[in-house]
């Protein structure tokens, strides 16, 4: 029973260690993330845009992904990408306000902000 | 002795030592038969072989033994009810040795 | 009833079975991540619920006893004790997930907050089981069951590439993401090859009298109707691969999973999905709510049964009327259900060894299957599930612990 | 017959094949230069807790006396009484009638009654 708690912890520590990940590794986990939320956004405002989902939850998952990409981005070192961040936080707060105002037209905009920030990011983890 | 109340399944899994207190095994199953008309148990059965027999997997554990390649199959000890002293339930002792008790019931 | 519509039946209430709120989630979050490389698991944790279930339908109808029966009397309570705490344990869980998919269900079609929905849907459950019978529960629900096919047409109409499909059916490690990868790996497969659907399907199997004769509807029902369930967790799978893969969204949580359909049928595709989750998980909290009854009773050899009414069987009906609500309760705190649905299908995967392992001493015992007992390949099969269970569920803890 | 195997932990059932708990304890008398004689078999969960351990009988004999049907002893019924020990073991007896189901009766009558539609 103890030599079988030994292996196990030691396997625990083995595989601990291995995941102690470079800052690099984190940062681009981060960003997937933060990247996974900003074209959660996206698609949200597109399908409303099309009338394919209700407000409620287009306006509820818009808040939702402020909030990750929020959490996110404390985890963030780099100055560059973090001012990118603040950028693209607005545009998230500037759809959100729409969706709220019904402005269909003025959608049109700050999606397009959003789809070019994505590809951004998306340029950034694939480095 | 005469009397004594014992709760079978507290036997369940004791380990029994024999005369000399060397270990015997622990009691995996108890046997019981009809005899004039009342319920009485005949014999107590001890070791691994006792358990494949308790979970009546006779076959699956042979054929497994044989795929590891094993032609010796352990037949487990019984404990004739006689030999068993079962006073004090919680340390159940042969009356004899193990040697003996192999000879006596031509085991192994 | 002729043994045709039986079958037929049976099948829809198994694809009801199979699919649960962990099947779904899973699924997404698989595609989502890694597109089509884990396709392999859902293939393999399918073959071993296909003869697990068959097993479990066999000895309930040859030995009229149920599993969770068969083990407290074969192994004796001292053992059996491990694997009823653990599935009282797991159970709980589960059934706060599947609320959790109900509740997750209503907020995307009202907007108002799944928290508030956790009572009224575990109330709802326990009216059905109080006021119901087996049969209500088994086939009304399942039969709404049938809108999860919705999945499979997506699947058809965004005419996946098949070599890459192919490609997906044979395991493979990613580049990256190793931890999370097997995290996944290991949570489809918890979620499928899931303990109380055992239970649940051979205590079924006593509520319906099946013998000797239903052992062909048995084989039918477990075969088909596993597969056809394993299908639409594919078709999710699928779609999740190619709506959300290409964007780059990960599923972290039910509201990203819901746009998996909106590409496809437009709003009517986000209602399918709302109401498939909802269908799924509420079908499925019945039974993990009946299941945990089930076993508890059996346990202890008190009186049981749905069809009973409750004042038959005092004590089975008041487990379930106690469990369901402790379990809405996680909901009510508003624990994420997604985050529960993955932890919980890990944990499956690490109590799987001592639940799997009693099926290769039944299945072979002539007192309780007699000349039904398994052949070879079945045996084999057990085998190795016993170790890919072992191999799970010591992958499964350090997982568990870093988060995958 | 093997005792562990066919009749501990098997199903109890009465004559009517009413359910009735389990057997959770075999009580075997002592005798002298005669074999140990099989007397009673009990069901009750003080007999079944001291099997785990003999403090959680303790506890479990403490929460019986105090909530419920207040009843903590096991039911001891004679061997004379099993009438068959198949996987299930059947005693001639009638399951209402017996302190074994004291608790599924106190359930019945306190509580699932006044549950409306548990009538």
């Amino acid at each position: 029973m103890k030599s079988w708690l030994f292996t196990s912890s030691l396997l625990l520590l083995v595989l601990t260690a291995c995941r102690q990940a470079s800052p690099h590794d984190q940062q681009i986990k981060t960003l997937k993330t933060i990247h996974s939320w900003a074209a959660t956004a996206e698609m949200v405002g597109e399908a409303w845009t099309n009338g394919q989902i209700p407000n409620q939850y287009a306006q509820q998952t818009l808040a939702k992904s402020q909030a990750e990409i929020a959490q996110a981005r404390n985890e963030i070192t780099d100055t560059a990408i973090s001012v990118q961040i603040q950028q693209l936080d607005k545009v998230l707060a500037q759809i959100n306000s729409d969706i709220q105002q019904q402005h269909q037209s003025a959608i049109a905009e700050p999606l397009h902000q959003l789809t070019q920030i994505n590809q951004q990011l998306d340029a950034l983890i694939k480095q | 002795m005469a009397g004594q109340e014992v709760h079978l399944e507290q036997l369940l899994g004791k380990r029994v030592t024999d005369s000399l207190g060397q270990h015997v095994g622990h009691i995996q199953e108890v046997r019981a038969e009809q005899q004039e008309g009342e319920w009485v148990i005949v014999e107590y059965l001890v070791g691994i072989a006792a358990i494949v027999e308790r979970f009546s997997a006779w076959n699956l554990g042979i054929s497994f033994l044989r795929l590891l390649g094993s032609h010796k199959l352990p037949t487990g000890l019984h404990i004739p009810w006689q030999q068993l002293d079962l006073s004090d339930p919680m340390h159940p002792q042969l009356h004899c040795t193990l040697a003996e008790l192999k000879r006596m019931t031509n085991q192994l | 009833m002729s043994k045709l519509l039986e079958i037929a039946l049976g099948i829809i209430t198994s694809i009801g079975g199979f699919l649960d709120v962990g099947a779904i989630a899973t699924a997404a979050e698989a595609g989502s991540s890694f597109k089509f490389q884990l396709i392999w698991a859902i293939l393999l944790g399918t073959v071993c619920v296909i003869f697990l279930v068959e097993m479990s339908g066999r000895l309930a109808a040859v030995s009229k006893h149920s599993l969770a029966s068969a083990m407290r009397e074969r192994f004796g309570f001292n053992f059996y004790i491990l694997p009823l705490v653990a599935e009282i344990i797991v159970d709980f869980l589960i059934l706060g997930a599947e609320i959790g998919g109900v509740c997750i269900a209503l907020q995307l079609v009202t907007g108002i907050s799944f928290q508030w929905w956790a009572l009224p849907v575990a109330f709802t459950v326990w009216l059905l089981l109080w006021k119901g019978n087996f049969s209500i529960i088994e086939n009304g629900v399942s039969f709404l069951g049938l809108v999860t096919l919705g999945f499979v047409v997506a699947t058809f109409k965004l005419r996946p590439d098949l070599p890459s499909l192919g490609s997906g059916a044979i395991p493979t490690l990613p580049q990256q993401d190793i931890t999370h990868y097997l995290f996944i790996a290991v949570s489809i497969l918890g979620a499928l090859i899931s303990p109380y659907l055992f239970y649940f399907y051979s205590s079924g199997a006593i509520e319906d009298k099946w013998d000797e004769s239903h052992l062909n509807i048995n084989r039918a029902v477990a075969g088909l109707g596993m597969g056809f369930g394993s299908v639409v967790s594919l078709g999710v799978l699928i779609v999740a691969a190619l709506v959300l893969n290409p964007r780059g969204i990960q599923v972290d949580s039910y509201e990203q999973a819901a746009l998996i359909l909106t590409q496809t049928f437009g709003y009517w595709g986000f209602i399918l999905f709302a109401a498939s989750l909802g269908i799924v998980c509420f079908g499925a909290a019945l039974e993990v709510n009946l299941d945990t009854a089930y076993i508890v009773a059996q346990a202890f050899g008190w009186n049981w049964g749905e069809n009973l009414h409750p004042q038959e069987a005092a004590r089975f009906s008041s487990v379930y009327t106690i469990f369901v609500f402790l379990a809405a309760l996680l909901m009510v705190f508003g624990i994420d259900p997604l985050q529960l649905t993955l932890f919980s299908m890990a944990l499956t995967a690490v109590i799987l060894p001592v639940v799997i392992t009693p099926f290769l001493v039944l299945m072979n015992d002539q007192e309780y299957v007699g000349n039904y007992r398994n052949g070879w390949i079945s045996n084999s099969v057990i085998i190795f599930t016993i170790a890919l269970a072992f191999v799970l569920a010591i992958v499964a803890i350090p997982l568990e612990i870093l988060g995958g | 017959m093997d005792l562990i195997r066919d009749v501990l932990d098997n199903q109890l059932v009465d004559r009517h094949h009413r359910k009735m708990g389990k057997v959770d304890g075999i009580i075997i008398e002592l005798r002298d230069g005669q074999p140990p004689r099989l007397t009673d078999l009990e069901t009750g969960a003080t007999t079944l807790a001291r099997r785990l351990h003999p403090r959680l009988e303790r506890w479990i004999a403490a929460l019986e006396q105090r909530w419920g049907a207040k009843r903590s002893e096991p039911l001891r019924i004679p061997w004379a009484k099993v009438r068959q020990v198949g996987i299930d073991v059947e005693v001639d007896l009638e399951a209402e009638q017996t302190t074994a189901l004291a608790y599924e009766q106190w359930l019945r009558n306190h509580v699932i009654r006044h549950i409306p539609g548990g009538r």
